[in-house]
């Protein structure tokens, strides 16, 4: 218990994870779910990073550097698209984002 | 291929030219015409010059396949980039490059609309052209040889005159559909190639030294014949020819009727002939009766024409029928003749509808009847005309009598049955042609709208000039051309003759006595036989 | 003699200033100078070569000359296993051809003086037009006259051909004149037909086109007794001659050809051009003497044409078909002579002939010239007081040809009729027959035009009458605008650049002759010792000798025989036209039915229009139909074809196949209303969907290990 | 032991930000937590000897992103649209619930799968390259060689997200 083993990382990153994906079923302000989806993407670079160090592997690394890009670039054009629907729907409401309703 | 190594990669400088001139009108706006042209006229231009080297490096001597280019293509089935000439392709691609910048400088001021499109097909359908005739790859001469169609399908169909669509689409389909069954030769040669020799490959030199059995043979005889029979066009197959020569621009016209054509007759002789020599002797009658046909029957057609333009395209099928005659008889100087027939049809006929599109330009009708009296008020244009004629009808002293001469010469000592119908086109060839010339140059001016009639312009007597000049100088001094045919003549004849004796190797044989050759030629030109060919 | 290539060459330059400069820049007097000078240089060569000729011995009088390769060397099998077939550029002076050198630069060299008073009325580039067609048929006759091969020959006799149809339509804008040129081509070329294919059958049975290569290889084949090869040559060749040299049954272009101006008459179809035939004829004299069948068809054709033509050439009005009609008669002279094997004979006469008929056209032109452009003979008369030189150098050469001794004519004509005798009595007689009809119509033509009443049209005095003159029907307006402008002031004599050649013409006519005095006159006959070694060969050919000879006195008979007979026609044309000229008409009328036979020229044009020219162009016009209805039909109809049955299958895609895809898609849409209530648009629901299948996953997971 | 303390310290911290960033009322807090989260996370890199990861946390994520989420939240006026969990279509309870399950079953999955790996092998290091603390230069070297590729397309990504934002947030194209 005392010994710090990657499964503790693994724990505390499927934690962090599911608070994440709880965020992103629960909330209906899509800038939080933005944010719970950040979340998402940081346990699993607390994944990453963890394994790195155990398995001597740069690779973990490296991933969370393209994990970090890839996050940069959906946080960009997300919120662009939100501030472009937020212009002409005056809402951040998810619930009233549904014109993909049948 | 010593020339190959100082110049590396001449025919693909030559192929890709044109290309390269129309990727260039590519980025050039549309509204600037004049641009556009120059631009074009010095593609064209440069297009010929580039392929002026042929003419001097080529090795007349050397039987080999010249200016060698062979890189991997598609290796996976064994196509490859593999550019070649000999004499045939030489001379054709000459004669293609000179007719691009005869067309592309004839089209100054008929093409008004779509200026940039229009250049940019002929030029592309000059690399196709000139694709066709330096690929070694078989699957590689296939593409180019569709690569061709599609620009003449457009230059017919968008700037052709009265009936373009219908003449666009017939001319599309028909070529279409006899090279789907070209198509099933070349892969019918291509397995047999690779169940003989197990190797996958498109390459005409290996094609060329396959022995096919006659029975397969015939059938891929069958199936080339269809397809280059369409493109010569060869009776019955010529109905597409009146109706696209009618239609087309001027300057597509003129590389129809000058260039592609070729490609048929090409086709036979650098396909049908050597890779299956038995199936072509025994097509022999077969084709030869075709001609004939073709001959008498085109003939006879132009002279019920009221159509200036049509008139000429009929005569086109008789002309390439003499070509098909030549080449079938199988006899050296009948090829050689069918060769130079064909640069001659490509320089009269070519001419022919260059000096219609002169006076389509002017009045815009071809109507035979709505002219008359044209000596009278364009001199000039009435003695091109005439020279013109004089080679179409094969008078001597001008290009189309040394083809003739040749090709019945030829088949006479084959057969002198086929020869005794196929002079019989010399008579109504002067017919028709001279009947042209009276209605349209003799007379009075009966047509107050001709009365006005500028004569040639310095632009289109600079199209004529070179016609002209080619015209007088095959009539007189053919030897520079029939040399650079003599082996691959040679080479085409034996493999359709086992028996035959080809000249260079006599004169690798007797190269002791090579000078002493060479004065006794000089010295006694008259005297009787001589060993030519022992 | 090396030079002989020059000799060409000239007129063939004097053509080039002439087309490519004089049209647009030479006046008329520097086209006709470069014209008149070049081929004035061609004749002098002529003379120094054919002087060279005569300086060398007579088995070496056979110079060839190589200027350059024309086909080179091709490797082609023949009747002898391989041959190559070549064809250098190579001209030949022998006897043969210095004759005909001397003739063609000659008489040439006089026309071309000619032309240039001829031609004046012409406007500028006319004139140089003119002068570089004239030119040009210079060089290609030369060519023919030259050719050492029978390709080279061809080169210049398909030339001439070319200039001959330029020539005889230099009025382009005539109908007639455009049509007759285009008729004489394409007749030319039907007998180009035959002759190509001569050369082709004797380059496949010698492997050459040499003419002295093939004429020593035939030299030693035996004479053919049946039909064999070389009669086939020979028939081919024949067919060519009698297409260029107008006999029958290709001589319908000549008598039109004269649409033609007068001094091309006079050197194409009369004195040069349409002897080719004979010269090749006589060229190959080895291969026909091989040939006894063809021989006996060359005499019949010959002698049948001479007869007929001359037949037509009695009532013919128009003055320049007459002496048209004697050019193809006489021209049949020569093929009889040629036929019976007397190929000196022939050419003999084709030397005498090209003086006096070509001294008969000239003269006509400057009678036609003097009567503003009159031709028909009805409308002329007693001319003689107004023309004087032009009247008696053609009354010369109408002696000459009447065959009076001791005219030029004479000595040929009766070379011809003896050796004709020898071989055959029969054409013997027709001979005579045609030697009386044409005294008969030369002297009908003398006394038309020269002699009795003037019948011509008033012609304006200086003050008035200019109206009269403008309705008067002369001429048929063919000429260019720069024609006559000014009045015509009634006959005139012709300047002085036409009548000279005249009177050196009339000299030759009258002189020419001495050159072949017959042996029974007391000569040698100079010229056929002179040509003997063209005809055999250099003596390679021992043609048989005649099995019988006539005494000297038999033969002098025949001659006076003749020459009694053309004297009483002469004065039988006399009496019908100077002193009883109601005399011809009441002929006319008591032969009406072979009259309007002969004056519709046998009808033959009519013939040749209704059957061969017709059928053509039936022909043509049935073969188009053909061409749109079946051909392109045939086309077509798979294009319909293809259209009619690609509507079938739409038909069949739209309702079955299509049905059943759509029927299958309706099913879908049904069912979707069932299903579509999941979709709410709210991403979360998807999402919780997404996590209820990891629950699912990770459950099934955890059970499954 | 120290080592331990720490991990838990901050694990708890973690989680519980994690917790607050998504529970927060007002957007606003929430990223003050989303931060602060970001921050703890960056320290947890440090103690995995991922220095360069935790400067990149720190900079971008930290600095960069979350500012980013900042402006947004200003930008957009969160007063006018409280939320309410009572919506009958909304699925808050049983996510959560379902999240809960799920998380508990991934935790028995993991630490089961985790235990047994490392009692076959023992340990799982023995691959790869072996590094050190201090080792961003190796990661730049590994980075630049065999990982050029996709780090350039990275760079497109990058690129063309911001372009791609730029045109979505601008008022009117064409403006």
């Amino acid at each position: 218990m005392l010994e710090i083993t990657p499964l503790h990382y693994s724990l505390l990153s499927a934690a962090l994870f599911m608070i994440g994906v709880i965020g992103v079923l629960v909330r209906r302000n899509v800038i939080i779910i933005f944010m719970s989806i950040e979340l998402i993407l940081n346990a699993v670079n607390i994944n990453l990073v963890a394994l790195s160090d155990q398995l001597q592997d740069l690779a973990g690394q490296v991933f969370v550097v393209f994990v970090i890009a890839v996050a940069a670039a959906e946080a960009a054009v997300g919120l662009g698209i939100i501030i472009a629907f937020y212009r002409n729907k005056e809402t951040v409401n998810i619930d009233e984002i549904q014109i993909m309703r049948w | 291929m010593s020339n190959a190594a100082d110049t590396p990669s001449l025919l693909s400088l030559i192929l890709f030219t044109p290309l390269a001139g129309a990727l260039v009108l590519l980025f050039v706006g549309s509204r600037q015409v004049d641009l556009i042209r120059w631009i074009a006229n010095a593609t064209a231009a440069l297009g010929f010059l580039v392929s002026l080297p042929l003419w001097f490096l080529y090795d007349s001597t050397n039987p080999d396949w010249q200016f060698v280019e062979q890189m991997e293509w598609i290796p996976s089935i064994g196509a490859q980039y593999f550019l070649g000439v000999d004499g045939f392709s030489v001379l054709l691609i000459l004669l293609t490059t000179m007719m691009g910048v005869i067309a592309v400088l004839s089209s100054w001021n008929a093409i008004q609309t779509r200026v940039k499109e229009y250049y940019i097909f002929l030029l592309m359908l000059q690399t196709g052209m000139i694709g066709a005739f330096v690929a070694l790859d078989f699957l590689l001469f296939f593409l180019f040889w569709e690569v061709m169609l599609v620009p003449m399908y457009f230059l017919i169909g968008i700037w052709g005159s009265d009936n373009r669509l219908y003449s666009a689409i017939k001319f599309f389909l028909f070529t279409l559909v006899g090279s789907v069954i070209m198509l099933l030769g070349i892969l019918a040669v291509y397995f047999y190639h690779q169940d003989v020799t197990g190797v996958y490959t498109f390459d005409i030199t290996q094609f060329h030294e396959l022995n096919i059995p006659y029975d397969l043979q015939w059938w891929i005889f069958l199936a080339f014949f269809l397809g280059f029979a369409v493109k010569v066009p060869m009776f019955p197959f010529h109905t597409w020819l009146p109706d696209a020569h009618t239609d087309a621009p001027t300057a597509g016209s003129v590389i129809l009727a000058a260039v592609l054509l070729k490609m048929g007759t090409y086709g036979f002789i650098r396909f049908s002939l050597p890779i299956l020599p038995e199936a072509t002797q025994a097509f022999v009658p077969a084709v030869v009766l075709l001609s004939i046909i073709g001959i008498v029957y085109g003939a006879l057609v132009a002279m019920a024409q009221r159509d200036w333009k049509r008139l000429v395209a009929y005569s086109s099928v008789s002309h390439m029928g003499m070509v098909m005659l030549g080449m079938f008889a199988l006899t050296p100087v009948g090829i050689t003749g069918s060769i130079v027939q064909q640069l001659n049809h490509g320089i009269s006929t070519g001419a022919l509808f260059l000096l219609v599109g002169v006076v389509y330009e002017r009045r815009h009708t071809r109507m035979i009847a709505e002219y008359g009296g044209l000596s009278k008020i364009m001199p000039v244009y009435a003695a091109i005309f005439l020279i013109m004629t004089m080679s179409s009808i094969g008078l001597p002293t001008l290009n189309g009598f040394i083809g003739e001469v040749l090709i019945l010469q030829g088949i006479f000592v084959v057969s002198k049955t086929w020869a005794f119908f196929a002079a019989s086109g010399i008579v109504l060839g002067a017919a028709y042609m001279l009947w042209l010339y009276q209605r349209t140059m003799f007379g009075t001016v009966d047509n107050p709208k001709n009365e006005n009639l500028p004569d040639v312009s310095l632009r289109e007597f600079a199209t004529f000039a070179p016609l002209l000049l080619l015209a007088v100088w095959i009539g007189l001094y053919p030897k520079p051309f029939l040399d650079r045919l003599e082996t691959s003549v040679d080479k085409v004849m034996m493999r359709v003759n086992a028996d035959y004796t080809p000249r260079f190797a006599v004169a690798a044989e007797g190269d002791a006595d090579a000078t002493e050759g060479a004065i006794a030629v000089v010295e006694s030109a008259a005297g009787p036989i001589r060993g030519g060919a022992r | 003699m090396d030079l002989i290539w020059l000799i060409p060459l000239l007129p063939g330059l004097g053509a080039a200033l002439n087309g490519l400069l004089g049209i647009r820049y030479f006046s008329k007097q520097t086209a006709g100078l470069v014209a008149v000078s070049t081929m004035a240089v061609a004749f002098v060569l002529s003379v120094i070569a054919f002087a060279g000729l005569l300086g060398l011995p007579e088995e070496e009088r056979y110079h060839e000359v190589t200027v350059a390769s024309w086909i080179p060397p091709i490797p082609l099998e023949t009747a002898n296993g391989i041959g190559s077939f070549e064809v250098p550029w190579a001209f030949v002076l022998d006897p043969l051809s210095g004759m005909m050198l001397l003739v063609v630069t000659g008489i040439g060299l006089l026309i071309h003086v000619y032309s240039v008073g001829y031609i004046d009325h012409e406007p500028r580039g006319g004139v140089a037009r003119f002068f570089c067609y004239l030119n040009l048929f210079c060089f290609f006759m030369l060519i023919l006259v030259l050719g050492s091969s029978f390709l080279v020959m061809f080169v210049g006799w398909e030339g001439v051909g070319l200039c001959s149809y330029l020539l005889i339509g230099y009025w382009y804008r005539k109908q007639s004149a455009s049509d007759a040129g285009k008729k004489a081509f394409i007749v030319n070329r039907i007998g180009d037909w035959g002759f190509i294919l001569g050369i082709f059958l004797v380059f496949f049975t010698f492997g050459t086109l040499d003419f002295r290569s093939v004429a020593e290889a035939a030299a030693g084949m035996p004479v053919e007794v049946g039909f064999g090869v070389l009669s086939l040559i020979c028939l081919f060749l024949f067919i060519g001659a009698t297409g260029k040299s107008a006999q029958i049954p290709l001589y319908v272009w000549l008598p039109d050809a004269m649409e033609g101006p007068t001094p091309v008459s006079a050197l194409i179809h009369a004195a040069t051009m349409v002897t080719a035939g004979v010269y090749m004829v006589c060229r190959n004299a080895v291969l026909f003497a091989h040939a006894p069948m063809v021989m006996e068809a060359v005499a019949w054709i010959g002698v049948l044409t001479a007869f007929m033509a001359a037949t037509i050439g009695l009532v013919q009005t128009d003055i320049k078909r007459v002496l048209a009609y004697s050019t193809v008669s006489q021209l049949g002279y020569m093929f009889l002579a040629t036929g019976v094997g007397a190929f000196a004979a022939g050419a003999f006469h084709l030397m005498t002939h090209a003086f006096f008929k070509a001294l008969l056209f000239l003269g006509s032109g400057s009678v036609i010239h003097g009567m503003n452009e009159e031709q028909d003979m009805r409308r002329m008369g007693g001319l003689k007081p107004y023309m004087p030189t032009t009247f008696w150098t053609m009354a010369i050469g109408a002696v000459a040809i009447a065959g009076i001794p001791p005219l030029a004519g004479f000595f040929s004509k009766d070379e011809i009729l003896y050796r004709t005798f020898l071989h055959s009595q029969v054409l013997w007689g027709i001979g005579a027959l045609t030697a009386v009809m044409t005294a008969f119509y030369m002297f009908r033509l003398i006394n038309m035009t020269f002699l009795g009443r003037y019948r011509g049209p008033e012609w304006g005095q200086p003050a008035g009458g200019e109206a009269a003159h403008g309705a008067g029907s002369h001429g048929d307006g063919g000429h260019d605008d720069g024609g006559h402008g000014h009045a015509w002031h009634g006959p005139h004599e012709s300047p002085r650049t036409m009548t000279v050649p005249l009177m050196v013409l009339a000299v030759g006519a009258v002189f020419a002759g001495f050159i072949g005095v017959p042996a029974a006159l007391g000569g040698s006959n100079v010229i056929e010792h002179f040509l003997e070694p063209s005809f055999t060969a250099f003596g390679a050919f021992h043609p048989a000798e005649e099995a019988h000879h006539l005494s000297h006195t038999a033969e002098l008979g025949l001659m006076a025989l003749s020459v009694l007979l053309a004297a009483g026609a002469i004065l039988f044309a006399y009496r019908n036209y100077v002193r009883q000229p109601a005399a011809a008409d009441e002929m006319a009328r008591t032969f009406a039915g072979p009259h309007r036979v002969l004056t519709n020229k046998y009808y033959v044009d009519e013939l040749y229009g209704a059957t061969v020219v017709r059928g053509t162009m039936e022909g043509a016009n049935g073969l188009w139909t053909v061409d749109q209805r079946v051909v392109d039909g045939a086309v077509n109809g798979t294009g319909w074809t293809t259209i009619f049955s690609s509507w079938v299958s739409h038909v069949l895609d739209k309702y079955v196949v299509d049905g059943l895809v759509n029927f299958v898609a309706w099913v879908c849409a049904e069912a979707s209303y069932v299903f579509r209530r999941a979709q709410t648009g709210l991403i979360q629901n998807y999402a919780f969907a997404t996590l209820l299948g990891v629950f699912a996953f990770v459950t099934w997971y955890l059970l499954a290990r | 032991m120290a080592e331990a303390l720490l991990f838990y310290t901050l694990a708890a911290l973690i989680l519980g930000l994690g917790v607050m960033v998504v529970s927060a009322r007002s957007a606003v807090h929430s990223v003050l937590f989303l931060v602060v989260n970001f921050l703890l996370v960056a320290v947890l890199y440090v103690t995995l000897n991922a220095e360069f990861v935790a400067v990149i946390q720190v900079l971008v994520y930290a600095g960069g992103i979350v500012v980013l989420y900042l402006f947004v939240v200003m930008l957009v006026n969160l007063k006018k649209a409280p939320e309410r969990f009572s919506d009958p279509r909304r699925l808050a309870r049983s996510g959560l619930l379902l999240g809960g399950v799920v998380l508990a079953l991934i935790v028995v999955v993991v630490s089961s799968s985790l235990r047994a790996g490392m009692a076959s092998e023992g340990t799982l290091s023995g691959f790869g390259t072996p590094f050190t603390s201090g080792n961003t230069e190796q990661l730049g070297w590994v980075l630049y060689t065999s990982y050029l590729i996709p780090f350039e397309l990275a760079s497109m990504l990058l690129l063309v997200a911001m372009i791609g934002a730029i045109v979505l947030a601008k008022r009117h194209l064409g403006d």
